[in-house]
């Protein structure tokens, strides 16, 4: 079935709330107004006002009674509108979601899902273009994912509300509207692990959430220049599928990261620090990193574009690996 | 939720160059941004557009009674608020377009609005994240022993966040000269204000921090300026801050995405009966303040000067890409004085 | 700032029975807590140890309230609730020496007490961090229509956070049985309630949320008592929260290292005439309803109950380090049951 | 003069308030209670409680009024007394101080400092333990240092207030009763670089904050076993100093860092990366890291030990490189 990433996350939030009484979905605009990406449209109708809660602006304590509700039984789906207002409700995430089962010696989950949208591309200025899932997933005791495509939308929510620990899922904004085929089963992927979508034996390009279709772009590109790209998707950004990556790179012997976030400190510096751990005596070349440069992204649709990854950013970092090294191998 | 009734007896109605100075303001605000809307619509503006079109006698009302030295905090819904303010409209419909002549060289775009040199600290695209900011910009008058207020504005939904909360107390224990402007237009995006406050006086809420406060009609400029007179006297000579709760409502979409499913059409046509323009307009002329005639040269000027600003921000050219990473920090040399 | 005054005339004196229980409880909460700071001088207990000796009658009366189905949300200051709630002394000051045998396997200490079983959900070290917990605590109930409320704990200091109003708003605005329970003993660690509040009345802020609410004499355990029932009473038949502020007084350090700058000697002195333990005991005896010698008998149980505690504590074993990294996440087949 | 690094702290915080009337200290208990760790003791009776601002437990209301006040022409430093209470203040920090001066066109400038005591070690578990200086060092508008020595605790202050834009400086909490030589002047090293602490040829040991003296103790015995380790503080977190870095690494082709941090994500992840991109070829094996171990720091001794670098596993790290490797220039 061919639906938008739109389309797939209200198919999933809509079949999680009918197949299971405990999971409810709150936050800001998620019901009268039909969800700020209209990701959750019709759901206030079908569900009432109780399974699907509008909730005031209050980032930290909706986020916080999203913790404590699942601690009573329930299964929350907390939205955070987007992942720059997640700022707001970080300490109720790190120091309660993320620690409550270890700091009680094991006797509580907190089995959250928290949702947001995250990342830049729509002219939405410095403090709505954050991408900061390489924060979230440096903290233990709460596992990340963001799909990439529609289907990933679709499945990951009732595999998430499957675990007994909370999950953040990023919903990557110049998604919702793309489209592209939805299975009527999950497949056998599972939740936290990466998958090859473009499968090549020069280089491999990694990327998660709204960089993929920048990066399989780019390996057209590259493809055309008879570069043969393999193009990995981490699709779970904690735990990473160490596994996934460093097997290819071993085949491929050169990486390039590409990432939205700012660079210094993006998950990207953690896939390369885990490359070099994992795959050195394998490597070619360095590996490199297409990031966004390191300024609050402005407004303008020139600027905007000159700071985030693109897909000729993207060649250009493939085409240098390869060329500088090409039949390198020591 | 019906239209707010005017809480005491309307002021009496200004004299003729106040008048045609509110009622011009209003105008221009009201058609620069049904011009801003427009060229959304062409795609000349991009990204977040929200406009005030409804709540053009709080902006005039309110930013009109303050002195050149205040300094103001803003939403990003600050058209309004910027324009009375004196920013030129060439540099704020440039902002909109993002081009290298608007007042923030096209960097913010609508919800990021700023002038340095008169005092108007943005444009805050956070709900709620200008009201600390106000806080400490009027602890700096207070220790720097300056007489300036800080006007700070907010809608109703940001009365909801922490940083309301925080904010109010610390200026209240503080003794800061703040004037805390809640711009009620009785939603936060979708979210109808008894849906998202338990106690929907938002004047009420001066009372957990011994703020003193009041409410005001909104969609009436007189009242607002008077309301916003007092406030400011009261700061300025007490040194504590207040509470200012201004009716009023939102007669477009939140921002240019919106298919308003959480309001009636019947709601909003009610609210629109007491248009500000409107009902500022029939006082003038029921009281003889201004003709006809004057008025309709007033909503001349204002499309003149909406003209005016488009063609300033056509004009403007482009940031050049090569400065993308400039002002990120500050360059040597270029710190801001010392005020 | 003087002790409180009892805002109402005190309750009548209880039955034997009841007496004895609170006596007994007040009693262990301060033999445990003596024993505890000589532990930590001693070097068994470490890092934050915060005792609430002086505040045993708001443990006693308000935990002692609520029914065992009833959630408990608490804060770092929390051995007295995690008491009275019926933790185990001896669970509970092995968590505070870190063995295994503690209640939260030694994981968490002082200030992470949990006892999912007894619905008691920590032992919070961000202060006002518990506030948005109950409240989701209370919404669970709710959904799940469940008769429970959610009693949440914590300090004067945790006011001015954002949460506390975020979560009272989110309370009242979606009525939710939370009783919201403010142990005021006049201080934030070193900062008075006059230098951190506005309003220092903390019953008032009710007001701003259409929260019911109320003060209470903390030193007097039947006041609290009282109060409480009434409080709980009111919230399981209007379904909606309220806020009682308890009056109380912290006779020791803010934590164990702590010179005391910002206090006088004399006004600790004062508070202490007002001690909550020789309050009730005096009254006890002044109305007959126990002998000295059964309330001796109370105090040795009480010392024995906390020498039984380090025993148990003492003879605890280490988690072992191969288990650190336990429990970060849930181990499969180890979910928690849908209660 | 020897000084414990708290009374070095104390020194600078003393002078700054002397020396420049718009200066003023404001965070949860600075003044009556004489700060959280002592630091600002007796600073509220010499300066007075306008300039020695006690606040009310509201993190994002009084960051945020600093940022107001350095706009209003102060220069506030701001303490947050832990990093941990920091997290409730990050949107302020970085959706405003971090954007104000870019998203206005370079109109506004936030002289700001804040200061937060950061890091474990003294048994105050999950929730009072985090090591969060890698997060603010990706934020791109504010700078990050970390002093490590009483002297940078005396002398940094100084330098981040002539600063024009937002500075974060870490404290590490086991650091204050920590004593050390501290000069008179500020000598000539500039705030936003790293130093060699000590010389070596064999590998090269990076660390920052509370880790250097794990650190260099770990090259003590290193030295023991005829091992010559550099040791590189990086003082500063945001700038890194790529050049002393790299300068080193491809002099020493070996390098262990050192971070508190989780592993995951971990400033240590950006250092491995930076050195990936800048002295691959130079590198006899692969960069390593010494990280917290990834769990909520837990409050017994023997636990939080396990959790945390030290320099037993910082030797085993560097002995594992020289040993795997000894000898292998490439
Ligand atoms: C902290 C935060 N949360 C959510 C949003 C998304 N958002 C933007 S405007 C808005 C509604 C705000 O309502 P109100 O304060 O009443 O202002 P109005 O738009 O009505 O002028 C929301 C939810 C945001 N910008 N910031
Ligand atoms: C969010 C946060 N900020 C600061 C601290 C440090 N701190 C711990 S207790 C405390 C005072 C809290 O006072 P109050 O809420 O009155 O509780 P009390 O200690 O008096 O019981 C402070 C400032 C903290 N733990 N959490
Ligand atoms: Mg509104
Ligand atoms: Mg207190």
């Amino acid at each position: 079935m061919r639906l938008t990433y739109r389309e797939a996350v209200r198919t999933g939030l809509t079949q999680a709330l009918a197949s299971d009484p405990r999971v409810f979905l709150m936050g800001e605009d998620v019901g009268r107004y039909g969800g700020a990406y209209a990701a959750s449209k019709g759901l206030l109708e079908q569900f009432g006002p109780d399974r699907v809660r509008d909730t005031p602006l209050s980032e930290s304590g909706f986020v916080g009674a999203g913790i404590g509700a699942a601690l009573g039984g329930l299964r929350p789906i907390v939205e955070v509108m987007t992942v720059n207002f997640s700022l707001l409700a970080l300490d109720q995430i790190v120091n309660g979601a993320a620690t409550l089962r270890h700091m009680s010696g094991g006797q509580l989950s907190v089995p959250l899902v928290i949702r947001m949208a995250t990342g830049a591309g729509r002219q939405v200025a410095a403090q709505h273009s954050h991408s900061l899932e390489g924060w979230y997933a440096h903290v233990p005791g709460i596992k990340v994912v963001a799909p990439a495509t529609p289907h990933d939308a679709r499945w990951m929510l009732p595999a998430a509300l499957r675990e007994p620990d909370p999950v953040v899922i990023f919903e990557h904004a110049i998604l919702y509207p793309e489209e592209g085929e939805v299975g009527d089963e999950p497949g056998p992927l599972p939740l936290f692990s990466a998958c090859i979508r473009r499968a090549g034996r020069d280089l491999t390009l990694i990327a998660h959430g709204g960089s993929v279709g920048k990066t399989l772009a780019a390996a057209e590109r590259l493809a055309g220049d008879g570069i043969e790209a393999e193009v990995i998707d981490l699709r779970s950004l904690r735990p990473l599928d160490g596994e996934t990556i460093l097997s290819s790179v071993r085949r491929t012997h050169r990486a390039v990261l590409v990432d939205e976030g700012w660079r210094s400190g993006s998950l990207a510096a953690e896939v390369s620090a885990r490359i070099m751990e994992g795959a050195f005596y394998e490597l070619d070349a360095p590996v490199a990193r297409v990031c966004s440069v390191e300024v609050p992204i402005p407004y303008p649709k020139h600027l905007e574009d000159a700071a985030l990854p693109d897909a000729e950013r993207i060649c250009a970092a493939a085409r240098d690996l390869v060329g500088a090294t090409a039949g390198a191998r020591r | 939720m019906v239209p707010a009734e005017a809480t005491a007896a309307a002021p009496p109605v200004p004299d003729q160059a106040t008048a045609r100075t509110w009622l011009g303001q209003m105008l221009l605000i009201r058609r620069f941004e049904e011009k801003a809307a427009e060229l959304y619509s062409a795609g000349k503006i991009r990204g977040f557009l929200h406009l005030s079109i409804g709540e053009e006698a709080v902006s005039v009302g309110a930013v009109g009674a303050l002195a050149a030295d205040d300094n103001i905090v803003s939403t990003y819904r600050e058209h309004g608020h910027a324009l009375v303010r004196g920013l030129p409209p060439g540099a704020v419909m440039a902002e909109l377009f993002g081009k290298a002549n608007g007042s923030s060289r096209g960097r913010g775009g609508s919800m990021h609005i700023f002038d340095a040199g008169r005092r108007f600290f943005g444009g805050n695209a956070i709900v709620a994240g200008g009201l600390p900011l106000a806080v400490g910009l009027a602890l700096a008058d207070r220790m720097q022993h300056r007489p300036a207020i800080t006007a700070c504005f907010f809608g109703d939904g940001a009365v909801a966040e922490g940083e309301f909360h925080e904010s109010l107390n610390l200026a209240a224990l503080w003794k800061l000269p703040v004037l805390f402007l809640c711009e009620n237009n009785y939603y936060a995006m979708g979210t109808a204000l008894a849906r998202h406050q338990a106690e929907t006086d938002i004047s009420r809420k001066g009372v957990a921090y011994r703020i003193a406060s009041a409410a005001v009609d909104g969609m009436d400029v007189t009242a607002v300026a008077d309301a916003v007179r007092a406030a400011v006297a009261r700061i300025r000579s007490g040194g504590e801050p207040f509470l200012l709760e201004c009716r009023t409502y939102r007669f477009r979409a939140h921002s240019m995405y919106d298919p308003e499913l959480y309001r009636d059409r019947a709601e909003v046509d009610e609210w629109k009966r007491r248009d500000p323009i409107t009902l500022f307009t029939d006082r003038l002329a029921r009281e003889g303040v201004l003709g006809e005639g004057e008025i309709e040269q007033l909503d001349r000027s204002a499309h003149s000067a909406t003209e005016a600003a488009v063609a300033f921000a056509e004009a403007g050219g482009w940031e050049p890409v090569e400065d993308l990473a400039k002002d990120v920090y500050t360059e040597a040399g270029n710190a801001p004085d010392v005020p």
